[in-house]
């Protein structure tokens, strides 16, 4: 179970960082996004996968059940996506703006400022 | 995408989508949900007003500017916090009082549900900020 | 003593303010300072020394520790000396100057500097101090500036003794680690330690990098001449008693130490043999006051280097004694020429004549100082030849050397102090006139010097020289006299006269033949050193151009290699038990896995794949979409529903987004060539491998953690809330969640900024 | 010690709240920034009164005891950046208070820097590596904000490359969080040092230790991480980039200090002679890029990098002296390059130029702000007595005790580069008479702007001011430094602090 969704872990990363070698800044975006996914996904995973119940106290009763999943990650996720969300948004009002001043979505024409 | 039926549909999913946020907000601490789910539903409520009419519309449903919720909602979050800090307590510990309910039963209520609904209120104030910037990017500043 | 030394720089902050006040009277007035200080030393010297220690940080064995004995004090004195007359000096010489407080303010803080480096006796006080006159002279040699000529000098001069400097500190730092300690006067002591110490070697040439390039040695001397662009007056004190003479002071400071050092004697004998000769013949062949002076003071800081490197007790006496005669006479012909330059507005020598008439007192100053110079006796500069010779008679190579360099001693001083004054007057800028007393006084006091001292050597010796010289060797000398010089000596003196007469009358001749040399100049250390600089501009340029390139993904190129380089050499090392885990887990998957795990395996490879490779924008973000989408049924899947919940929403939200963004963007741009490609493929891939496999060594530890059954436990008994995720989010962890909520307003905030706020001219309000 | 332990990062966060919520009248804004600012700096007084009193100070935040929530800790380390923060805050927004246009003030300028504070401070103090991320995340986002803010070009080209690196940066360290707690099952940094200790395997815990330098490592701007910086730094007004090169940079090598040495103190032998190497390197390309420039924000940026080199080389040594240097050059870069950036800013006010073949004749125009140069220049090029020097002294000798003759060398030569380049800006903006057709700097040509100037000259004085001080100050500053570096290295006061008296 862990090899599977460390699998797709490593495909989300792989995907990620070959976006970000591209030189189109839509493909940056997506880039960064699945980099998101994968980071998120790969808490899920490490913080121990299991088919258990969600980590919800039943009525009446006092704690959980030890066969729950572990609450820690999912709060942590839940956290990352949020601030994920943020990020990318921003992210995308820069590009679009980026896009009214330099008509292009090309990276390597963004150079400018290095040189 | 301003058919009739989906504008009507949207009059009629507006407050529908408003009290699931609400609920969820409410019932958060104990059920699937909290602050940010329901947060993002009420935001998506006005979106879907925004996408069936306009922004210029939604905005007027939502009668005050974006940032306004953004700070009482931070405002709300800090102030839960403070509470603890003025009793001595580190911030953000708990407080919580039991409020018998008119049913003779008890709702527990304390700080967090404070710094939830302002979790929630941030939420809405950032999503609809920048989700109308975004859409009104092309008419300048409002 | 430390308030002696603080008195310059209080004296420095305050010298604007008394410019102000005092105007044209400011140099008199000023004097007074580095006048009180020199009759300060000279109480003690007659005390016998002082040692007075205050901690800095002594943690890094740093303390404002000083410590004043005869070698000290001859070099306090002639720096708070010479001091007081370049003040009153320079008061007339820049009495219209607009930015005469500031020269002050310069010169006295380099003269407290000097003073706190001769005084010293803490290593790295004494290099604190060093470092101090390497940028206060920077500042007074471009004073001027202006002009290019000044600054590029102050610049030159500043990083060829930064340069040493650093190594100086280096050296200091070797050193202290070594003997243990940085106080100046236990360094004798530790002299044992250092035998045969592996890094002696490494600290012998480092100290003397930084007193050659301080001292102007070949082949650092270059920035020397160059700072003669600096105002007469500053050239006169830094070249005659102060900066340079900082190195000389340190190898005689050192002196205990390296006593039998072979490494130590050769590098000073050969070098300041160089020096002496390489300076006394460019001195030669200049026609201009200042470059023709500065260069001999070449040849004279080499002869310095030369004695203290033979090391003898009389070379030590010699070196000492040469010193003193040097600073006086040195000094008394820069100011000469300074007065000569300011009363004819003439510098080329050349086209200087009969000034004696014009202005008898400078012409007076200037015969003595340079009979000094040429060591015509009963002038000191006699009797420091005397001692020279003495000293150096042992080997007859030095020796050779020695007296090459006096001949060229006397050239030089009978062009700079005698020939100007003498013959047919001929018609200069301006018309010669006998200038303020200020510009004549100084010079001759230190005449006065020379010839006083000339009548009395032996009371000199008792009271300045031979404490001095003990101060170098650590031991007292007894006092010797003339008589201890055979006939020999004074038989080279009486020849080195005539024959340097000889090259006087001959100096045209000579400078024709040295202009000869021209060819060389190409090897010049100078032009080397310029080279030099100049290549690591070019290094630094190709080296930055070919890094800071402004290719993004060049630059995540970089960042993910060095991510895949740091990681997976550790997961090598240790490949046995990632091999173990991977094992394990191949077995669980194949039992445990389910068929709608699979198919959501499957589904995010399909979807992930699509991302990557679809043509259109909007379907690659749909594509992103079904892999958010995705993410969620795994969250539900596993026991997280509140995940799956703001998963679907902020998805929702995040393609309408994506959306609304790229409705502007032009369509996807042809991908890059392919090398790019398969070389991004294989770098993409290798970071995914490593990730997946981190996963698997995290995910192989047992779960639920301690903190996972203690959210459990107390989420309802405590948290009063019975989804523990929540009670998490908004009440253990809420710091998070602040932090959280606070980067959301913060990005919108951000987002709103930049898509409205536009700079002037480009529509929009600014 | 839980109301000084907040207070640094309530009082800003609530200033940042208060402008948000006051949008629409920048002047409040400014009053609320500059008595904020001020109230922040006594907070941080007290904390760090407090710390050098009492020792390593802890609070658990929300009550909950350690390590199932979040901690606050507090060591000399954190006490010290926490006061270097919040003072150079005041200081940014003091000068901002006159050199700053209107348009970024209405468009949440000040809310920004003051979440900037907050967020920095947050993270000196926190003793939790995923609310270290949290607070990086606020940290980033504030300066993604102020870095685009006021939308011009070469600003927005900087600012796409500033934030792609950057969040790569945010990517791996969540996952090396991610991973950290499903190996070894907490979060809590003193909770973390000690199963890191107990733990079985230790070896594959190194792995995990390399993603954070590389995540720390884009942050602090570290070979070869650090292009983002060069890229950008240069492009927002000068006054950002003095906050940026004051806080930004020095958190990510904070950051760095504190992991590697409390948590990933396991396996020393392989994790800091790479943190040395790279140290090395990136003290030479950044002073190389420095000396390859002649614009003079670029040169400072460049700077920024070589000296965030001279920094980790003292974590790189891993020696009490080594430590106390890199605390002791921290504090003072962060004092010095400001400074710089501020002398910067102002020259670009007087002549609207910042590229050094047009710039020139301020040392005779503006002699008190060349004297503030000056020290600062030679500060910064480790010349004595000011504070550079006794950085760079304590480097040296700690290099020299512990026998890494390599990365000595390297010092030492950066250390002359630096003065070239440092000498280089003097000689053209300061000495160089104003080049033809420029705007003579001399004062008198526009009363509003000589003003301006001498109101953005107060900060700067200031911070030379400190530069000297810490130079002449040396003794007990080493001492500080000193006492710092040993806390670090004795985990158990540390982890006693934040688990109680019976733990380690």
């Amino acid at each position: 179970m862990e090899l599977l969704f460390a699998a797709v872990v490593g495909g989300l990363y792989a995907a990620g960082v070959y976006l970000l070698l591209q030189r189109n800044v839509v493909k940056i975006i997506l880039g960064l996004a699945l980099l998101g996914h994968g980071a998120n996904l790969l808490i899920f995973t490490a913080g121990g996968l299991t088919r258990a119940r969600a980590p919800i106290i039943a009525e009446g009763a006092l704690s959980a059940p030890p066969d729950t999943a572990d609450p820690l990650p999912q709060a942590l996720i839940l956290t990352a996506i949020v601030i994920g969300f943020g990020v990318l948004a921003f992210l995308l009002a820069l590009v679009e703006r980026t896009h009214q001043v330099v008509p292009t979505d090309d990276v390597d024409e963004l150079k400018g400022t290095d040189t | 995408m301003n058919s009739v039926i989906f504008r009507s549909a949207t009059r009629y999913m507006f407050p529908i989508l408003l009290l699931l946020s609400v609920f969820l907000l409410m019932s958060g601490h104990n059920e699937p949900g909290g602050g940010f789910t329901g947060g993002l539903v009420a935001a998506s409520a006005f979106v879907l007003y925004a996408l069936a009419f306009d922004t210029a519309e939604a905005r007027r449903r939502l009668w005050l500017d974006p940032r306004y919720l953004i700070g009482t909602g931070l405002l709300l979050a800090l102030a839960s916090g403070v509470v603890g800090l003025l009793a001595g307590e580190p911030f953000l510990t708990a407080y919580w009082v039991n409020v018998p309910l008119p049913g003779g039963g008890v709702a527990a209520l304390g700080t967090p549900l404070l710094f939830d609904a302002g979790v929630c209120l941030d939420v809405v104030g950032v999503s609809l900020l920048i989700i109308f910037s975004m859409a009104d990017v092309d008419r300048g500043e409002p | 003593m430390l308030i002696a030394v603080m008195s310059g720089f209080a004296g420095a902050l305050l010298a604007p303010a008394v410019c102000g006040a005092a105007g044209k009277r400011t140099g008199w007035i000023l004097a007074a300072l580095p006048g009180g200080l020199f009759l300060y030393f000279l109480r003690l010297l007659a005390a016998g020394g002082a040692v007075s220690t205050l901690d800095w940080a002594p943690e890094l064995g740093v303390s404002l520790a000083f410590r004043a004995d005869g070698l000290s004090l001859l070099f306090a004195l002639l720096i708070s000396g010479i001091g007081a007359l370049v003040t009153v000096y320079s008061g007339g010489y820049l009495s219209n100057h607009p930015f005469l407080g500031r020269w002050f303010l310069y010169l006295f803080a380099f003269m407290a500097s000097m003073l706190g480096l001769v005084l010293a006796d803490n290593l790295y006080l004494l290099f604190i101090f060093w470092e101090l006159t390497s940028f206060t002279s920077y500042l007074l040699i471009g004073f001027n500036h202006d002009e290019e000529a000044s600054r590029a000098a102050a610049l030159q001069a500043l990083l060829v003794t930064a340069a040493g400097g650093l190594a100086l500190l280096a050296g200091l730092v070797i050193l202290a680690g070594v003997t243990g300690n940085t106080g100046l006067s236990g360094m004798a002591a530790s002299a044992e330690l250092l035998r045969g110490h592996p890094a002696r070697v490494t600290v012998v040439v480092l100290l003397l990098l930084g007193a050659f390039t301080k001292s102007a040695q070949f082949p650092f001397h270059f920035w020397l001449p160059n700072a003669m662009a600096a105002p007469t007056p500053a050239s006169a004190y830094l070249h005659s008693s102060t900066m340079v003479k900082a190195g000389v002071y340190l190898v005689a400071r050192m002196h205990p130490l390296f006593a039998d050092d072979a490494v130590w004697h050769t590098g000073l004998v050969v070098f300041g043999g160089a020096t002496l000769l390489y300076g006394g013949v460019r001195a030669a062949a200049q026609t201009v006051i200042k470059r023709m002076l500065a260069y001999s003071t070449v040849a004279a800081l080499g002869v310095m280097m030369l004695l203290f490197g033979i090391g003898t007790e009389a070379a030590v006496h010699a070196a000492v004694a040469f010193l003193f005669a040097h600073a006086l006479y040195k000094a008394g012909l820069f100011l000469v020429g300074g007065a000569v330059d300011h009363a004819t507005g003439e510098r080329d020598l050349r086209r200087l004549s009969g000034l004696g008439r014009a202005m008898p007192l400078t012409a007076a100053a200037a015969a003595v100082v340079a009979l000094s110079m040429a060591g015509v006796p009963p002038l000191f500069g006699f009797t420091a030849k005397e001692h020279v010779y003495a000293a150096v008679l042992a080997s007859p190579a030095v020796a050779a050397v020695t007296v090459a360099g006096a001949l060229l001693f006397v050239l030089v001083a009978l062009a700079v102090g005698v020939r100007p004054f003498l013959g047919r007057p001929l018609d200069t800028p301006k018309h010669a006139h006998e200038p303020s007393p200020s510009l004549w006084l100084p010079p001759l006091a230190l005449a006065a010097g020379s010839l006083g001292f000339g009548f009395a050597p032996g009371l000199l010796d008792r009271a300045l020289l031979l404490p001095a010289a003990a101060g170098v060797l650590g031991e007292s000398l007894a006092p010797s006299g003339h008589a201890a010089h055979g006939g020999l000596v004074l038989g080279l003196s009486a020849a080195t006269l005539v024959v340097g007469l000889g090259l006087f009358f001959a100096r045209d001749r000579i400078r024709g033949l040295l202009g000869g040399f021209r060819l060389l100049s190409p090897g010049e250390p100078e032009n080397l050193w310029n080279a030099g600089m100049r290549g690591m501009v070019w290094a630094a340029g190709a080296q930055t151009r070919a890094i800071q390139h402004g290719y993004l993904r060049g630059y995540l190129t970089l960042v993910f290699l060095a991510l895949v380089l740091l990681t997976a050499p550790v997961l090598l090392r240790h490949s046995p038990e990632v091999g173990r885990i991977l094992h394990s887990r191949s077995l669980s998957a194949l039992l445990h896995l389910r068929f709608h795990e699979v198919g959501l395996g499957l589904l995010m490879a399909v979807s992930i794949g699509a991302v990557v490779h679809m043509r259109t924008r909007l379907a690659a973000v749909a594509a992103l979409g079904v892999v958010g989408y995705g993410m969620a049924i795994i969250f539900i899947l596993f026991g997280a529903p509140d995940l799956a919940m703001t998963q679907f929403v902020i998805e929702t939200l995040t393609v309408i987004l994506l959306v609304l963004a790229f409705y502007h963007l032009p369509a996807f741009a042809p991908p890059a060539r392919r090398v790019f490609q398969t070389g991004n493929l294989l770098l993409a891939g290798s970071v995914g491998v490593v990730m997946a496999l981190l996963v698997l060594v995290a995910a192989d530890e047992h779960h639920p953690t301690a903190l996972a059954r203690y959210f459990s436990d107390n989420s309802l008994s405590l948290g009063h809330g019975r989804n523990v995720v929540n009670v998490i989010l908004v009440d253990f962890r809420a710091l998070d969640t602040l932090g959280e909520i606070t980067v959301l307003a913060l990005a919108a905030l951000g987002a709103y900024a930049v898509l409205y706020l536009k700079p002037r001219g480009e529509g929009g309000k600014p | 010690m839980s109301l000084p332990l907040t207070l640094p990062l309530l009082v800003p966060l609530t200033g940042a709240v208060l402008c948000v919520l006051l949008f629409r009248s920048p002047g409040a804004q400014r009053a609320v920034a500059l008595g904020v600012s001020l109230a922040h700096c006594l907070a941080a007084a007290a904390l760090f009164a407090g710390v050098r009193g009492g020792g390593v100070a802890a609070v658990q935040i929300s009550g909950w005891p350690a390590p199932f929530g979040i901690t606050f800790v507090a060591d000399l380390l954190a006490a010290v950046m926490v006061c270097a923060g919040a003072g150079m805050g005041l200081c940014i927004v003091v000068y901002s208070l006159f050199a700053l246009d209107r348009g970024r003030e209405r468009f949440g300028y000040y809310p920004l820097v003051l979440a900037l504070l907050a967020a920095v401070c947050g993270a000196f103090l926190t003793g939790d590596i995923f609310n270290l991320y949290v607070w990086f995340e606020v940290m980033l986002m504030a300066s993604f904000a102020l870095m685009a803010l006021g939308g011009e070009r070469p600003q927005l080209e900087g600012a796409i490359k500033y934030v792609t690196l950057n969040l790569v940066s945010s990517a791996v360290f969540l996952s090396g969080a991610g991973i950290l707690y499903g190996r070894v099952g907490t979060l809590n940094l003193a909770d973390l040092s000690l199963a890191v200790d107990t733990h079985l395997s230790p070896g594959l815990l190194t792995a995990i230790a390399m993603l954070f330098l590389v995540a720390f490592g884009i942050k602090a701007a570290l070979f070869p991480f650090f292009f983002w910086l060069p890229a950008s730094y240069h492009t927002p007004p000068t006054v950002v980039a003095a906050l940026f090169s004051a806080l930004l940079t020095k958190v990510g090598a904070y950051a760095l200090i504190r992991v590697f040495t409390l948590v990933f103190s396991h396996d020393i032998g392989w994790t800091h002679p790479v943190i040395l190497a790279l140290a090395g390197v990136t003290m030479l390309t950044g002073v190389l890029g420095a000396a390859s420039k002649y614009d003079f924000p670029k040169i400072l940026a460049f700077h920024i990098v070589s000296q965030i080199g001279y920094i980790v080389m003292g974590l790189g040594l891993f020696s009490a002296m080594g430590l106390a240097g890199a605390v002791f050059f921290m504090v003072h870069n962060i004092v010095v390059k400001t400074n710089l950036f501020l002398v910067a800013g102002i020259a670009r006010r007087l002549t609207g130029e910042t590229h050094l073949d047009r710039l020139g004749g301020l040392c005779r125009a503006r002699p008190w702000l060349a004297a503030c140069f000056f020290v600062s220049a030679m500060s910064l090029a480790g010349l004595p007595p000011f504070s550079g020097f006794f950085g760079k002294l304590a480097l040296l000798v700690a290099a020299a005790r512990t026998g890494h003759w390599t990365v000595f060398t390297v010092a030492v030569v950066v250390s002359f580069l630096t003065l070239y380049s440092m000498t280089k800006i003097w000689t053209h903006a300061f000495w160089k008479p104003a080049p033809e057709g420029m705007p003579d700097p001399a004062p008198g040509r526009d009363p509003e702007t000589d003003r301006a100037v001498a109101g953005m000259l107060i900060p700067v004085t200031a911070l030379a001011a400190v530069s000297l001080l810490m130079g002449l100050g040396a003794g007990p500053c080493m001492r500080l430094a000193l006492d710092a570096a040993e806390q670090l290295l004795d985990k158990g006061a540390y982890i006693r602090a934040v688990l109680g008296e019976g733990a380690a």
